[in-house]
């Protein structure tokens, strides 16, 4: 299945370099054509809101937020994204406990709670829209490498 | 999860915990089944990203990136990055990677009005040499030009920079950091003699209060942010204030947020100098022996076209950079007239706010740190508000000690390294040389190994200029290099676009993906990005970071250094240099200037034995020698000695980084004062010595208006500017679909009031228009911004709402910098401007 | 709940004279494994459990034994056991 | 000080007026009086009624700065302003009880804030946020003590639809909410206004 995925984006590499434009929404990314033309607005997407994990790109992606956040305060007064991801609200609120990376302070000391380098959250991660991605994306992962029958297929 | 991504993973966390606590692991104990296929080659690398600097571990399989993280053992940010950063294993992959070189053609030949078709490098560089020479013919060297990048690596700028003013004669290179960087770089040579901070990041752990001038830190320099954040809660004395137009995340965590009306910071830091003046806080003694003063010329317009009826009414229009000498009455006079209730008016921040702001500056025992980005530099008077910052750190010797700092953050990764050490401004040579000045170009021939009188000393087109210029047909044979101008320079629709495609001129630009830049110039040049070169930036506190080649470019793709070199082969010194120069230094006579610029005998010293065997490095096997090296070493002969010395070459693959100035194999953290900086002499205490007189100016300026304030019919204040998940004008993160994701696509940020007074709801399509152009966007009542009445703001990554179509090319007319803060706009409903009516 | 695999490491920060002593403790730890750094008296630890409480537990017991000075986390990852297709 | 009060005793009952007052009614008959009464009675109760109710409307709440320039103004960014349906909940809504002796018993309370509008005790944003946690603690007290009755009059926990719920919520609701082991407002502090310093606060760190 996924070398037949392959062979389809492999495909696809000639029209690409002869810079035919693959993307939907390609304004986005290149402009309008011509540049001096108006082109409407594309409607604001929806969040995913599903609570459904996210498999990462490689170990130290930090996850992406599969809820909405709007409202959440993280300002000086409060970090509502602690009231469930801190390790003592885990049980009540079954979300998962802020990786043990957290408690290390600058120094990597490890503290008592939540270390204050890493109280802003949404630095690192950050909630999604359901839009689909304007370009696809060949970023391949170290299991799609490492797996024998994927080896010889890649050109360079 | 089977066996062989458990036993993976396991190695991986292993290997890591063996890097942090510096262990070699026994071969045998990593305990691997499947051999080498699981292992991973792991090497350092800069962000690609902001001017914090961060360091990134880059795994790399097979000859593709799989993974990045944090970098434990780098200072700056020790193991943490955004999430920008930390998606950097994707930027390079997206599908519509640029491969091989595109020109407009018609029937197999270059055609202005063609479509793109794919060419070789050669076909490339053919058409663009003979463009290059009909123009240098026609016109003269004042006809090509180039708009570089605070991206480049140093030595593309450096190549860069030998290019065009040795090889062609002419000053008309500016780098994309005019439009971020200017009025900080412009600010530091006039009040110390010397470009960049005097402090480092190690301040932000030791200050006691952090002023914020027009930074959102939270969300454009947000590892920087951790640093404050942790000084902040981890020590409760400590205070955060944030000056912005609007609130945003920084005001969130900041104990005082002061939303001032655009353009009035200039009155709130003079309130301050005056509190000082008027409460006893002023360190005389510090002001007596180490700061003159000075008055800046008043009225100096807006940095527009000179038929502007703005800079013709302006009475100091055409010398604006200059300043008087003054003393410390006729400032406290001036200051005199910035009262409390007189700013708490014309700003907008209550009497309360601005008192409690001014005491954190006045308590000799507060150590203040003064941060400042966009906010201060793209500002119509950005130099003057840079120096009134200077003035309050001056005038209560709150500098250059640790937590005592005023300091300027920058935007990309290389606008210390590489636009202003290496001199990619119209207007500079490296290690802050001016081209202006004659003995600073006779140093640089010498070192250049070039003729006497070769390099031009009139100051070249700055970046809005250029496109001023190439609108004018005045500029006619165009290079832009790493950057995204059509999208990111101001009033594009008017004073960009014509000059693309004016048919007198012919331009071309070097991306790695298809911007809207690309897309309007005549050629497209495939590019090598970030790791798929060699490279070294400079971030915000002096600190160069080394990388190497880890993977290859796709395709033909090659860096821009390697394209700048290989350009040069096509010329030579008859066909570009004057007569009387060759004439007066035969040796010179027909040389590529390929062999004059780079295999001078320095610049090739270095044999590809020299090259690190782990690595590969396409640019050393191309053209035979080490040509990292080579520039890097020659380069760093301007400034060894003079106050910017850099480490050996290799040194600086083996460190995270080292802060310049670099003497006897160690950095310096924070320059001027002695026992800290190894230039301060003995028992002086504290030395400027960018200055001949060793002191540094203060520069006393007034409160003047932005070029344009809302009226009736334009009533409302646009501002644009970033979020954090795209960096800039979104060629790299709109390609990472959990950066698109993120945030998915650009919104006209308004309160709530403002929308409800035009009959608009929260997602509307509406109509954002200046007197410039009008673009539409939707309405966005919530979120993270939280806009005052009166006041919208727009982020510019998203090119299918290009806002710099609505606004204006004022400029700060010292630092040319253009002021993307402050113009006026109305927002009408899109279906009512349909139909012609007004709500 | 879902299962969930978690992988972590540790550096081991011990006295050397007790190192012996420590690698048998460890070597008793549910899940626990010594990549190496025996020399350096810095031990390379990983540890493989089902959920992130078990990581801290580990890492408590490990930080009392008698002779370890530090036990410091580096690494830590987890993912669904049935994630992967 | 008796000899004080004997004076204005004597004062009082000197008046003409009360004297009038407390004499029974010569001239007007019996029917009069209980119609005029009754009347009197529908009228006063009307105007009081009015009263009360213009005081019951967002207007009047944002009417002194100290609850438009700050809770209003948070709440114009919040899901309680604009949402989907356009169904949104004013001041009133969430703050004053709807059921008759509870509402009195709040506006007398309310007294309070008047006062403290009067004396300028919150009249800047600084004074405000000082006091903020002191205000935010009553309201989460009384909402908690009245079983967040005024959530309710919206929010029905029979009415949820749990498939409409992401599976986070709908868990959360099913678990606490139901059971009635906790409240709304237990969990859902700070959604139409910013929170206060929420050390000490339980659920929050």
């Amino acid at each position: 299945m996924r070398r037949l995925a392959f062979a389809c984006l492999l495909s696809l590499v000639p029209c690409l370099t002869a810079g035919v434009i693959l993307a939907q929404e390609a304004p986005r990314l290149r402009g309008p054509d011509p540049f001096t033309k108006e082109i409407p607005a594309p409607p604001m997407q929806r969040q995913v809101t599903n609570d459904v994990r996210v498999r990462r790109n490689y170990p130290d992606q930090p996850p992406v937020i599969p809820h909405a956040i709007e409202g959440y305060a993280v300002d000086l007064n409060a970090n509502k994204c602690m009231s469930c991801h801190a390790r003592k609200f885990t049980e009540q609120s079954q979300a998962p406990m802020i990786s043990v990376t957290h408690y290390q302070d600058r120094d990597g000391n490890t503290l008592g709670g939540l270390a204050p380098r890493r109280y802003v959250c949404v630095s690192c991660h950050v909630p999604q829209t359901t839009a689909s991605p304007l370009v696809e994306n060949r970023f391949t992962d170290m299991d799609a490498l490492t797996e024998p029958e994927r080896q010889p297929a890649r050109g360079r | 999860m089977d066996l062989t991504r458990r036993t993976l993973l396991k190695t991986q966390a292993a290997t890591a915990a063996a890097a942090a606590a510096n262990v070699v692991l026994p071969a045998s104990a990593q305990n691997i089944p499947t051999g080498e296929d699981i292992q991973l080659q792991w090497s350092k690398a800069p962000c690609r990203f902001c001017g914090t600097g961060c360091g990134v571990m880059v795994g790399v399989k097979d000859g593709r990136v799989v993974a990045t993280h944090g970098d434990m053992k780098a200072e700056v940010n020790r193991g943490l990055n955004c999430v920008k950063g930390y998606f950097l294993s994707k930027i390079m992959y997206g599908s519509d990677r640029l491969t091989q070189p595109l020109m407009r053609m018609k029937n197999g030949q270059y055609a202005k009005d063609g479509e793109f078709q794919p060419v070789s490098w050669d076909q490339a560089f053919d058409e663009m040499a003979r463009q290059w020479k009909r123009v240098l013919k026609e016109k003269g060297p004042e006809a090509v030009g180039m708009f570089g990048s605070g991206q480049w690596t140093i030595w593309e700028g450096y190549a860069a920079s030998k290019l065009m003013r040795a090889g062609f004669r002419t000053n008309n290179l500016d780098p994309n950091a005019r439009h971020c960087m200017a009025s900080a770089a412009v600010t530091f040579i006039r009040t110390f003699g010397m470009d960049e901070p005097m402090g480092c990041y190690d301040d932000f752990e030791n200050a006691d209060a952090f002023v914020l001038w027009g930074s959102n830190m939270a969300e454009m320099h947000p590892i920087l942010w951790t640093r404050v954040t942790d000084r902040r809660l981890s020590h409760p004395h400590v205070r955060i204030a944030t000056l912005s137009t609007y609130e945003h995340r920084t005001t969130d965590l900041s104990d005082m947020a002061l939303v001032f009306k655009p353009g009035t910071d200039l009155a709130i830091l003079n309130y301050i100098a005056n509190y000082l003046i008027q409460n006893n806080a002023v360190n005389r003694e510090f002001m007596d022996k180490h700061v003159n003063i000075r008055m800046a010329n008043t009225d100096i317009g807006y940095g527009l076209r000179p038929d502007h009826v703005l800079e013709q009414r302006a009475q100091h229009a055409n010398d604006a950079q200059v300043s008087q000498p003054s003393n410390f009455e006729a400032y406290a006079k001036l200051m005199s007239e910035y009262t409390l209730e007189r700013v708490s008016e014309l700003s907008g921040v209550s009497k309360e706010k601005l008192e409690a702001l001014a005491k954190l500056y006045a308590d000799p025992k507060t150590k203040v740190m003064s941060l400042w980005t966009m906010g201060f530099n793209q500002h119509v008077r950005g130099v003057w508000a840079n120096h009134m910052v200077y003035n309050l750190h001056l005038m209560t010797g709150k500098i250059s000690e640790p937590g005592n700092s005023p300091f300027s953050l920058t935007g990309q990764p290389s606008a210390c390294g590489t636009a202003r050490e290496v001199g990619t401004f119209a207007h500079r040579l490296p290690a802050d040389m001016q081209v202006n000045n004659p003995e600073h170009r006779k140093h640089a021939e010498e070192i250049w190994k070039l003729p006497h009188g070769l390099l031009p000393e009139k100051v070249g087109y700055h970046a809005v200029q250029q496109d001023r210029m190439l609108k004018d047909g005045k500029l006619n044979a165009y290079w832009i290099m790493c950057n995204n101008n059509l999208q990111t320079a101001p009033n594009t629709n008017n004073e960009t676009y014509p000059g693309y495609r004016n048919p007198s001129n012919f331009v071309v630009v070097s991306d790695a993906y298809p911007t809207v830049t690309a897309m309007a110039a005549d050629l497209i040049l495939p590019a090598a990005m970030w790791v798929e070169k060699e490279g070294a930036y400079g971030n915000a506190e002096r600190r160069t970071h080394f990388w190497h080649q880890l993977v290859n470019a796709p395709g033909d793709a090659r860096s821009d250094l390697w394209q700048l070199m290989e350009f040069s082969k096509r010329f030579t010194t008859d066909e570009v240099w004057p007569k009387e120069i060759l004439d007066a230094n035969p040796e010179y006579k027909g040389m590529s200037l390929f062999d004059v610029l780079y295999a001078n005998g320095e610049v090739n010293k270095f044999p590809v034995s020299e090259l690190d065997p782990a690595y590969e490095n396409r640019e050393s096997k191309a053209f035979g020698f080490y040509v990292q090296k080579g520039l890097f070493e020659e380069y760093a002969a301007f400034g060894r000695g003079h106050g910017h010395d850099l480490a050996p070459f290799e040194a600086y693959h083996q460190v995270r980084g080292l802060r310049w100035p670099v003497v006897d194999g160690k950095e310096t953290l924070w320059r001027y004062r002695e026992g800290l900086d190894p230039y301060v002499e003995k028992g002086a205490g504290i030395q400027f010595y960018g200055n001949p007189d060793k002191k540094a100016n203060l520069v006393a300026a007034p409160y003047e208006p932005p070029a344009e304030v809302p009226d009736s019919e334009y009533d409302l204040w646009l501002v644009t500017g970033r979020v954090l998940e795209h960096w800039h004008s979104g060629s790299m993160t709109l390609r990472v679909p959990e950066l698109y994701k993120a945030f998915s696509g650009a919104v006209l940020f308004m309160h709530p009031d403002d929308a409800a007074k035009r009959n608009l709801r929260r997602g509307q399509e509406v109509r954002i228009v200046s007197r410039r152009g009008e673009i539409r966007s939707r309405v966005e009542t919530r979120g993270r911004n939280k806009m005052p009445p009166g006041v919208v703001f727009v982020p510019f990554f998203d090119a299918s709402q290009l806002i710099n179509k609505v606004t204006l090319d004022a400029t700060d007319p010292i630092s040319k910098q253009t002021d993307f803060k402050k113009c006026a706009v109305k927002v009408v409903l899109a279906a009512t401007a349909d139909a012609g009516e007004r709500p | 709940m879902s299962r969930e695999c978690h992988i972590s490491s540790l550096v081991v920060h011990s006295r050397p004279e007790r190192i012996p002593a420590i690698i048998e403790r460890i070597a008793g730890v549910e899940g626990a494994e010594i990549h190496g750094g025996q020399e350096t008296g810095k031990l390379i630890v990983t540890l493989e459990t089902e959920t992130e409480n078990q990581v801290v537990e580990r890492i408590n017991a490990i930080q009392l034994l008698d002779g370890v000075l530090a036990a410091t986390l580096v690494f830590h990852h987890f993912e669904p056991v049935q994630e992967r297709e | 000080m008796a000899a004080g009060i004997a004076r204005a005793w004597d004062w009082f009952w000197a008046n003409p007026w009360i004297k009038t007052a407390t004499r029974p009614p010569v001239y007007l008959s019996l029917a009069f009086l209980t119609l005029g009464g009754f009347v009197a009675g529908v009228a006063f109760w009307g105007a009081f009624n009015t009263a009360l109710e213009a005081t019951n409307t967002e207007k009047f709440c944002t009417s002194c700065h100290e609850m438009e320039s700050n809770v209003f103004e948070e709440l114009k960014g919040t899901i309680h302003f604009t949402n989907r349906s356009g169904v949104r909940a004013t001041c009133p809504d969430c703050h004053v009880p709807h059921q008759w002796t509870n509402k009195i018993a709040r506006k007398m309370q309310a007294s309070k804030e008047v006062w403290g509008h009067i004396f300028g005790s919150i009249d800047t944003r600084e004074k405000f946020l000082a006091l903020r946690r002191h205000l935010a603690d009553r309201e989460w007290a009384r909402m908690k003590a009245n079983d967040s009755l005024e959530c309710r009059n919206c929010h029905s926990s029979e009415s949820m639809d749990l498939t409409k719920q992401n599976p986070r919520a709908a868990s959360a609701h099913e678990r606490f909410l139901f059971t009635g082991e906790k409240t709304c407002i237990d969990c859902h502090k700070g959604i139409a206004h910013r929170l206060p310093d929420m050390s000490g606060v339980p659920g929050w760190q």
